[in-house]
């Protein structure tokens, strides 16, 4: 393969972005799929920030949320409650992008605290706008690490909502009602995984050049189904990892090129 | 709270600190992760070992994280301790995990529901977020009656949940412009601070330039706050640093990342950040040319005008 | 007297305007009376518009509240959320200042209708921020006609409440607390009547020149009680009727010389 | 609703109400009094006669009494029906009192407080307005459940008042400025409009001019409405006539004065006024000829720069 499985994990995220759609994604890898969107098939995707920033056309290399990078030629410098009540909250964000520490079988993430709450083992930082994205979305997509450990069977603590305690009506039993079925997408360096809306577990669904099921199944912590139709995960064109490596991380600041 | 004098209430971060900032005060904290965040009046309230604070905000970033490795704070009330591609807040991390400081957690739009209540002078301020997270099951020790779930009287069954008013002692922002007043403009991201500054009883802004009341007035539509809210006006320019001010300059990621390595080393280490670039300079402009001094100063307001 | 009588009652008003308080205030009368206190004894006197203007510096005749005059180098061009919620139902409006259709004993004001509400005899304009001023300010100032149908035992309907049923806590009883008992205060051509913060009911304080408790009492479609000192309300200064006449109404759109 | 396609928008005023404003619709509209009322749009849908409308706002002034005039308004739900100086809304106040119009009516904050509901996406919004007032014993005939009392749970005994969130079919606003993909720039208060947009379900934003997005990306602060809750950009000066754009134009007395004078009178009088200036107009360019013309026009932007 002529790129890195980072590299691939970023171009694979950045197919589930439609063009003329809303989405609403934090700094890192989640926003470098974004940008590459953006460059690639989707130039009318709506990219918010959570600070304010509506749609602006983004300078290399954005390293915070805060970063005035994000924030050049924006359509509207506006407020957190802007994006997160207005837009976010309203029902308005297509597509949700995170990263995260703990992901469970139900897509539920913890960013919080490992450990006793009020005496925690490790400290992460929290929800931040987190909570809030995995609460209203309408889509949401999780870029992560595959590794054992980030993979429970149950999150240590729930920081944001997937289907909660499970089932197709797991989110509304909650209160969840902007987005009470949404289909919840992890992509990593091994393979797809998305929520059955049957049974809001997690079920793999693609492949990584090189990765298998098996390979997946051992570094998960729980055990997913296996969808029906198993696709392998598409090489990257030529355009797209060129646009990627030029134009949406050119100092290699996010992804190694190897 | 109201200050209707439209008196001139411009003052030293020395004077605003002394006047605004007591003892196991609640404090809000404007800007977020590197952008805009009110440093120099942070360093004051450090410098003066003002302490017992209770720090609230979404995202509590270096200022926040600097007031607890100075040992100030007991206790966290926000959404997030963040400094992003920079790594965790380590002191506030420690501080948590050891046991000396509490937090408890919001989701962002969480902290904006209960500010949002405080600026509208609402008990209470509905949302959706929040609802089948542990934050609705855990809560720090010294924290009453949390939320309350209801149902929605228009849609029996489904949950809403309620969050009370937050009022902080004081709201500390930077912003670009100010008047003597105290009529704020603020360039990009608003974040929290318009909210946080009406919720709260005082305001402290700190700013980059000071600007004739005049000019405020040929343009009230780039007003974001009204001097109503405001006490105290602090001119101080680069008072963001090392975090950026959009159209002036770009943040400082050197000086965040040496501030990243003495906060993850912690103890000796990080007093001697303190002491360094604190306890050891008698202000702000002071900091600043041991931060790096005009050449650092030049170096990131010409990243800035290049994105502009 | 050197004046007429509605020239009077403005500048009796314009004296219960501090200097250095907020004062929000509708067109008409009050909005002519807080620009006379501001240009006589309360140049820090912040007037709030309710379509957003903070603090403008108005330029003469302004017609109503959206007018331009009223928007003239404010120090923020906001909006009504910014103005009832966060200053008025916010707890920071000093004084709101208001006129009134009808006025009963408990300073409860009718603005909406006579008759049944469903297909009432007649139909006013409504609430419009009135329920917000009262329902908020610290203080209530009135300005108004003095005709018997105007001061009625009861309004037939209560737009913006006084003291509701009567009584000290009358208001805080229906849940008013954000100003629990103001002094509410009602400027005529007869006299000043302001309410008993023992009883929330009306008792007349002042009488103008010319006029007296009979008149006021004749006038009146409740019995008002009467202060144990009642004042004579004094003459205006040369410089406030000046002030009146050249720079707050100079085309005399609002108030009549004689 | 998201319209995030950042195509362009602009329209015709008729092909904009032909797309957005149905038979039936809640229909929000912005400005007050003799400040920015969507005019243009409002004659198109007189022109149209698009009937039994459900008009929401906080102030309806002439721009709601010319609809209820034309006999096209079912029901309002707001806070006044009011011209100030130049009297009530007549053919409104007419309408309530024959019986052939209902009001439902609310402080307005309380419409206010609806409209956050809606623009946040919340059931609900708690206010400390209109409790003790008749607007909570009396209702029209077709409200359902107006309002829920409930109390404060931070403060037992504390009534709170909680309004139903309100979410137009379309809302109306004209403004000064808009690039064709709806991103909009208001001048002069805002009133109610930026809420109202947020909470409906489409928006027509008619405006006095069009600008290039390039112009409004240099100036991201000054966006009052981001073009994902725009769906119609029509491009209309004086637009807003007889009402005022602020910068732009000064309301015109003469023809608010001869309206109020067709409007109280009412009946043949009324139809006349609507044959003149709507139903024997074609478009609103048209209406201005016949409302003054240059002439008129002339004095009133410069009666308005003489304020500048």
């Amino acid at each position: 393969m002529n790129c890195s499985l980072e590299e691939l994990t970023v171009i694979e995220a950045s197919r589930y972005l439609e063009d003329g759609k809303t989405v609403f994604a934090g700094t890192g890898l989640p926003l470098m799929t974004t940008l590459l969107a953006i460059k690639t098939h989707a130039p009318n995707l709506c990219f918010v920030c959570e600070t304010g920033p509506i749609a602006p056309i983004v300078l290399p290399t954005p390293l915070s949320v805060s970063d005035p990078r994000l924030q050049h030629r924006a359509v509207r410098l506006g407020s957190l409650k802007e994006v997160l009540a207005n837009l976010l909250q309203r029902g308005m964000m297509d597509v949700g992008f995170v990263g995260g520490a703990e992901i469970d079988q139900y897509g539920n993430i913890n960013s919080t605290v490992i450990g006793d709450y009020r005496r925690p083992k490790v400290r992460f930082p929290g929800s931040g706008g987190g909570n809030d994205i995995l609460s209203h979305a309408k889509r949401i997509l999780i870029i992560t690490k595959h590794e054992k450990k980030r993979f429970p069977e149950r999150c240590h603590y729930i920081t944001s909502p997937g289907y909660v305690g499970g089932g197709a009506d797991g989110r509304v039993k909650a209160g969840l009602t902007t987005s009470p079925r949404p289909p919840i997408t992890v992509i990593t360096r091994l393979g797809v995984m998305e929520t059955d809306p049957g049974t809001g577990r997690f079920r793999i669904v693609k492949v990584m050049p090189g990765s298998s099921i098996e390979r997946i199944l051992s570094e998960t912590g729980f055990r997913p189904d296996v969808a029906d139709r198993l696709e392998e995960v598409k090489e990257p064109s030529g355009f797209e990892l060129r646009v990627l490596r030029e134009e949406v991380d050119p100092q290699g600041l996010y992804m190694k090129k190897v | 709270m109201t200050n209707a004098a439209a008196t001139n209430k411009i003052m030293t971060a020395g004077e605003a600190v002394e006047k605004f900032v007591f003892d196991g005060a609640v404090v809000g904290l404007g800007g977020q992760n590197v952008g805009r965040c009110a440093m120099a009046i942070v360093h004051e309230i450090i410098r003066r070992r003002t302490a017992n604070l209770t720090v609230v905000g979404c995202n509590l970033s270096i200022n926040m994280d600097m007031l607890a490795g100075a040992g100030l704070v007991k206790r966290c009330e926000g959404g997030t301790g963040n400094l992003e591609y920079f790594g965790t807040t380590f002191c506030f991390r420690r501080a948590i995990e050891q046991g000396i400081m509490e937090m408890e957690d919001y989701s962002h739009l969480g902290v904006l529901s209960r500010l949002m209540a405080g600026e509208m002078g609402l008990p209470f301020m509905p949302t959706k977020s929040m609802l089948g997270s542990d934050m609705l099951t855990q809560q720090a020790a010294s924290t009453g009656k949390k939320y309350e779930l209801v149902e929605n009287p228009w849609n029996p069954g489904e949950k809403v949940l309620l969050l009370p008013a937050l009022r902080p002692d004081v709201a500390i922002i930077h912003a670009q412009k100010c008047d003597p007043m105290g009529n704020v403009v603020i360039e990009g991201f608003l974040c929290h601070d318009v909210e946080l500054v009406r919720a709260a009883r005082h305001t402290i802004v700190s700013c980059e330039e000071i600007v004739p009341t005049e000019k405020i007035r040929m343009d009230g539509e780039r007003t974001n706050i009204p001097y109503l809210y405001v006490d105290a006006v602090v001119e101080q320019p680069f008072g963001a640093h090392p975090t950026a001010a959009y159209r002036y300059y770009d943040y400082d990621i050197d000086h965040v990342k040496l501030y990243q390595r003495y906060a993850r080393e912690g103890g000796k280490a990080y007093e001697d950040y303190l002491k360094t670039y604190i306890f050891g300079t008698k202000d702000f402009d002071d900091y600043l040319d041991r931060a790096g001094g005009f050449k650092m100063m030049n170096s990131l307001i010409k990243h800035m005008k290049a994105m502009l």
